[in-house]
């Protein structure tokens, strides 16, 4: 496979050890990871608590609508 | 009556918690000294020399100067609010010991305002090129040192409270107060790394710390009522 | 013109739109990310000089180019909010401060973990990297001053006019910062730009990691976008049947 | 100095003489404020002062409350000078002066709770049942910044109905309150005074509070 | 009506005067960001080191940010007052353009705070041990300079003056700001000092002021509706 | 946009519409406080705004004097828009707010000088005039920190004296005030509308002006 061939690596742990420059290119690699994650999922963890806040909002308005209304 | 008197501790609490939420509230009190330590450190490579050298012979200082400026700039906030909407004048009609309440604020606010700029200075002294063997120095004395400049600046608020320009008189009373503690925290940077033992300046810091902790509370809580006078 | 224009500053209409963007972005996103990234990981050939620490340029130079945009970015939409007062973009500049100081952050580390190697420092004053930093300190400036005043509308606005001003005083930092520093310190191994005769196996994967990164920044900013939307239009009556309907 | 005995009189009434002023004299700004002001007020009492601008009411205020030192003469506290008690004194003191002591970042109850806890300890539901009774219900939990002058005064005013202290010194309470609240507020004092409080207020509104004592200043 | 309006120009002049009355009845205002230079100008030797030749080369870059920082101290003064006694909602009722009021209150601001601090910086020079070649330039760049601080400064005012705590937030959003005029004005000195001829150095610098001068308080005025809002 | 030929009818009346507002809508967080709000002020009038705390008052006169710009409507300044015409609307307007524009370190005469030089040209004669009449004689020449609050808000309202703007936005000017300060700018309100001029004003007070026309808010 010309894929397999031209991998720069021969070995696992050569491709973990990055040329003995594991620590830089693995921790820009995994800070990237971080960011990604971080500003995708927040995100979309807030919507979800935009939502539920949202709704317990609509709740409580209906609640006092029907207590002043029968009041 | 008499059952539901607070004690002086839980007004101390009380008083302590309230500092605090305000501080989260803006989350800008956290976050600004500890941003303008950071900003007024980077004027120093800007404004005197970019080169590695010399920026590490000057890095001690200009992190203490810096501690120091970003302490003093935080001070304002200390009183400020209170004394304007008036809370301070219910302060002051506590029954409680003033050097409690005082103190409680004092905490608070350094909690806030300085802790942060300690946490953050190895940064800064990396990138200033302190020499190596100096962080942990640094580290400790502005750790000691800056509860210090709180502790003075607040008397210097505490004067100041109640004038409408209140940012540079503060500095002007404020600074030369502390210059022992400047003297004695880049001294102590300074012998350390000519090979001198660390314990006898962390002792010198470490009694001004607990001498200005002592008095310096008594000091502001007079100068506070006077201020409202 | 005008009517697409007040179409499109309004909240609902771009919500619903984007709402069907959203997959023809992330789809691209994440085949380019895979194919950029197992390209960059596995297939570069190992720089003459930099050795397999090339690797990190494929995630320093997407996020430090993208970072650039931001205060351009934050000056259009500031200049809208003040002229046209459209609500979006306000929603817009207000999510781009947070994102954009990520993404600062981001080439700030990823450059000086590259420096550390490289440079054999993590950090020297050296012009692109104290006006990256500089620039990170204005978005911080922008993010407090937007929490510090209460009101949202005047703080809008507040923000807007700091980042208008603040976009013509990035480009005179970074003129003047680089000025600052070509006259003082020479130009050797600091430049960042040297590997234009590279071959198409480097830059290759790179333009494929600047497009990815740039569709990711997208797809962040439209979606803290939306949250922003729901919160601020939340009485509005779309909205409360959009959260019943979920 | 003048001697306590001199304030036994005082103690005749049916309420016992709760502060009493003795020769008070003050000069601000080169110009006589008052001098030789004798009074006292008992439990029971709401003490009105009043006087035009300038003459002097915030000055008398604040000198009672030991805000302010540049006074001659001696002020007593069930007949001692206040300096021997000054802790006692301002267990039983709530003040409420023209700047009235509402942080604008915290929340009215987060305000209610430290301005009480100063004097006494506080449960939730009273801070929540104070608010609401001084018109605040839906707004405990907004920061006070965007509540209107007139809520904002509402928000220190509450303190009076938790507070369980006996002297009451209110400089100008009603000046941005609507109808009700001075309505209201007004019922509060007589309140305060039927269970043996006592109120030193001053206003340029005419009270009506029943057996209102007045003091001229000026 | 018509023949009692005041015209643009006279309002200047009120606007102007009163703000010098102002700075006259507190003396303060016009003592204090210069005696902040001579107190965080000698911070330096303090913090750094005593020592002549070191001094010497750090000198320049001291004094212009001891500059900045005094003038970013003596900001606090300029809208502060007004916002808070609500004269400056009398300012933005003004019939005028708003642009020349602003300009006038930024025109009394540096006369009080910066100027002073520009006449006295040889002083400072001297005592720093900057070559005495660079006295005469450091005097000029800082008078084209303090102005330009005072424009942004009054930028940064002008959005937070309605904020509790401005003293950090204003920092952080000038200080960055101001690094350009910085960067100019520390190497026009080095420059010049290294024999390089002042006029272009000057040049930019001017330009800077121009810039400032007809840009900044627009946006000043700007920032002020809307934060008084 | 609402059309201005709406606007024509108002000018039957014996005075000229000086401001009218069109379906003023505001909302400030997240309470609506005014919705299809329409008045208008007529040459002669004294237009009172009523309304408890919190319901909108200051705002609605910020919004007038286009100091707050959260609102949906249109202001008209004799028929037209304001937006266009503000250097003319501003010549014509004097706004007192609840922050009275008096600096504490200026003394009333030169505070005075100032407010009223930003609008008009003024002779150090009038001044001292308007001061004598709000009953500061003597006081001309103190530093504002000096004066009691009272005395402070008389400076502010001393610039009405001096002014020659037809429209006065006044929100609670008695706050401070005793009584002769409140029957003395009373009988000025009045003097005023007579003189053809408007006034718009809030105050939780009974104000005692013939010809008192009244907007009740929230
Ligand atoms: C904290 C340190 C660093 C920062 C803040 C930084 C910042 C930047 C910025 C702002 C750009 C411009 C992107 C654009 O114009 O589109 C850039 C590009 C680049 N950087 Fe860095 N950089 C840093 C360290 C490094 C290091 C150590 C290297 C390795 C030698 C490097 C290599 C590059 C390259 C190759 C480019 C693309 C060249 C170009 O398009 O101009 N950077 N960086
Ligand atoms: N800065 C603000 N931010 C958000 N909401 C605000 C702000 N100021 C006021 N509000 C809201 O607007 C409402 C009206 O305030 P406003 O000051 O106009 O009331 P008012 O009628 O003048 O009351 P008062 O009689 O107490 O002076 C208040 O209930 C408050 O909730
Ligand atoms: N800080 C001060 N310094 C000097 N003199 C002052 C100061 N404050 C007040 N005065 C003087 O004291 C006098 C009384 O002021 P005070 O505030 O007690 O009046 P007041 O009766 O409360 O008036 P008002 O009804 O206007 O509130 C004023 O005439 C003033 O001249
Ligand atoms: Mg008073
Ligand atoms: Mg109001």
């Amino acid at each position: 496979m010309t894929m397999i061939e031209i991998i720069q690596f021969s070995s696992l742990g050569e491709f973990f050890d990055m040329g003995g420059y594991a620590f830089n290119v693995w921790s820009v690699y995994a800070l990237f990871f971080l960011f990604f994650f971080i500003n995708l999922y927040f995100p979309l963890l807030k919507r979800k608590q935009i939502i539920r806040e949202q709704k317990r909002r609509s709740i409580v308005n209906k609640e006092t609508a029907t207590e002043i209304s029968s009041s | 009556m008499v059952g539901r008197a607070a004690t002086t501790g839980q007004a101390f609490r009380a008083t302590l918690k309230r500092d605090l939420i305000i501080a989260y509230k803006r989350k800008n009190d956290v976050v600004n000294p500890f941003m303008f330590f950071l900003i007024v450190a980077t004027m120093f490579p800007i404004g005197i020399s970019p080169d590695p050298d010399r920026l590490g012979e000057i890095a001690a200082g200009v992190l203490w100067i810096s501690a120091l400026l970003a302490s003093l700039l935080a001070m304002d906030n200390l009183f400020r609010a209170d004394y304007e909407d008036g809370s301070l004048e219910q302060l002051l009609l506590s029954p409680h010991p003033l050097y409690f309440l005082v103190l409680a604020k004092n905490i608070s606010h350094w909690l806030v305002s300085g802790l942060p700029v300690v946490l953050v200075s190895p940064l800064i002294a990396y990138m200033l090129n302190l020499p190596d063997a100096a962080y942990s120095i640094i580290f400790i004395t502005l750790l000691i040192g800056t509860p210090v400049f709180s502790l003075l600046g607040s008397i210097g608020v505490s004067l100041t409270v109640s004038l409408g320009s209140r940012g540079l008189i503060l500095a002007v009373i404020t600074l030369p107060m502390s210059v022992p503690v400047l003297i004695a925290g880049t001294l102590t940077v300074q012998e350390t790394l000519n090979g001198a033992s660390l314990g006898g300046y962390l002792a010198i810091m470490g009694a001004m710390l607990v001498g200005a902790l002592t008095l310096a509370p008594l000091a502001s809580a007079a100068a506070l009522r006077i201020s409202v006078n | 013109m005008w009517l697409w224009f007040s179409k499109l500053g309004s909240p609902k209409w771009f919500y619903e739109l984007s709402g069907r963007w959203l997959p023809w972005l992330v789809i691209p996103m994440a085949l380019l990310l895979v194919v950029g990234i197992v390209w960059a990981l596995l297939f570069v050939p190992p720089d003459y000089q930099q050795g397999e620490t090339i690797r990190i340029m494929y995630i320093h130079v997407p996020f430090a180019s993208i970072s650039l945009a931001f205060f351009p970015l934050m000056a259009v939409a500031g200049t809208i909010t003040l002229v046209w007062k459209m609500k979006l973009a306000d929603m817009v500049a207000k999510v781009a401060a947070p994102l954009g100081a990520w993404f600062t952050a981001l080439a700030l580390m990823s450059g000086s973990i590259w420096g550390s190697d490289i440079w054999g420092t993590w950090w020297i004053w050296d012009g692109r990297l104290t006006s990256m930093l500089l620039q990170f300190f204005l978005l911080i400036g922008v993010i407090s001053l937007r929490s510090a005043l209460e009101d949202s509308d005047a703080a809008a606005k507040a923000c807007a006019v700091l980042s208008i001003v603040g976009c013509i005083n990035v480009f005179v930092i970074k003129y003047s910062v680089e000025w600052w520093n070509t006259l003082h310190q020479p130009a050797s191994s600091f430049s960042l730009s040297d590997e234009a005769p590279n071959p198409p196996e480097v830059w290759v994967p790179l333009v494929i990691m600047i497009i990815a990164i740039y569709l990711f920044f997208a797809v962040s900013l439209i979606l803290s976008t939306r949250n922003e939307i729901l919160e601020r239009e939340r009485r509005a009556q779309w909205v409360q049947d959009l959260v019943e309907a979920q | 100095m003048v001697e306590v005995e001199t304030q036994a009189g005082f103690v005749e009434n049916a309420g016992r003489t709760m502060l009493s002023v003795d020769a008070l004299f003050c000069e601000r700004a080169d110009r006589v404020l008052f001098r030789e002001l004798d009074f006292s007020i008992k439990e029971g009492q709401v003490l009105q002062i009043k006087g035009s601008n300038g003459s002097g009411k915030t000055t008398l205020l604040r000198i009672l409350c030991g805000l302010n030192e540049g006074y001659e003469g001696a002020i007593y506290w069930y007949g001692e000078p206040i300096g021997g008690k000054v802790e006692e004194y301002y267990s039983s003191l709530a003040y409420i002066g023209h700047r009235i002591g509402v942080n604008k970042v915290l929340t009215p109850k987060e305000n209610l709770r430290w301005t009480c806890s100063l004097q006494q300890v506080v449960a939730d539901e009273e801070l929540y049942e104070a608010l609401d009774k001084v018109g605040l219900r839906g707004f405990e939990e907004s920061q006070c910044f965007t509540l209107s002058a007139g809520q904002q005064q509402r928000v220190s005013l509450a303190k009076l109905l938790i507070s369980d202290t006996k002297l009451w010194v209110l400089d100008e309470p009603f000046t941005t309150l609507d109808a009700d609240g001075v309505k209201q507020l007004e019922d509060l004092l007589r309140d305060h005074a039927d269970k043996g409080g006592a109120v030193l207020i001053t206003t340029h509104h005419n009270l009506s509070v029943t057996d209102l004592q007045v003091l001229e200043l000026g």
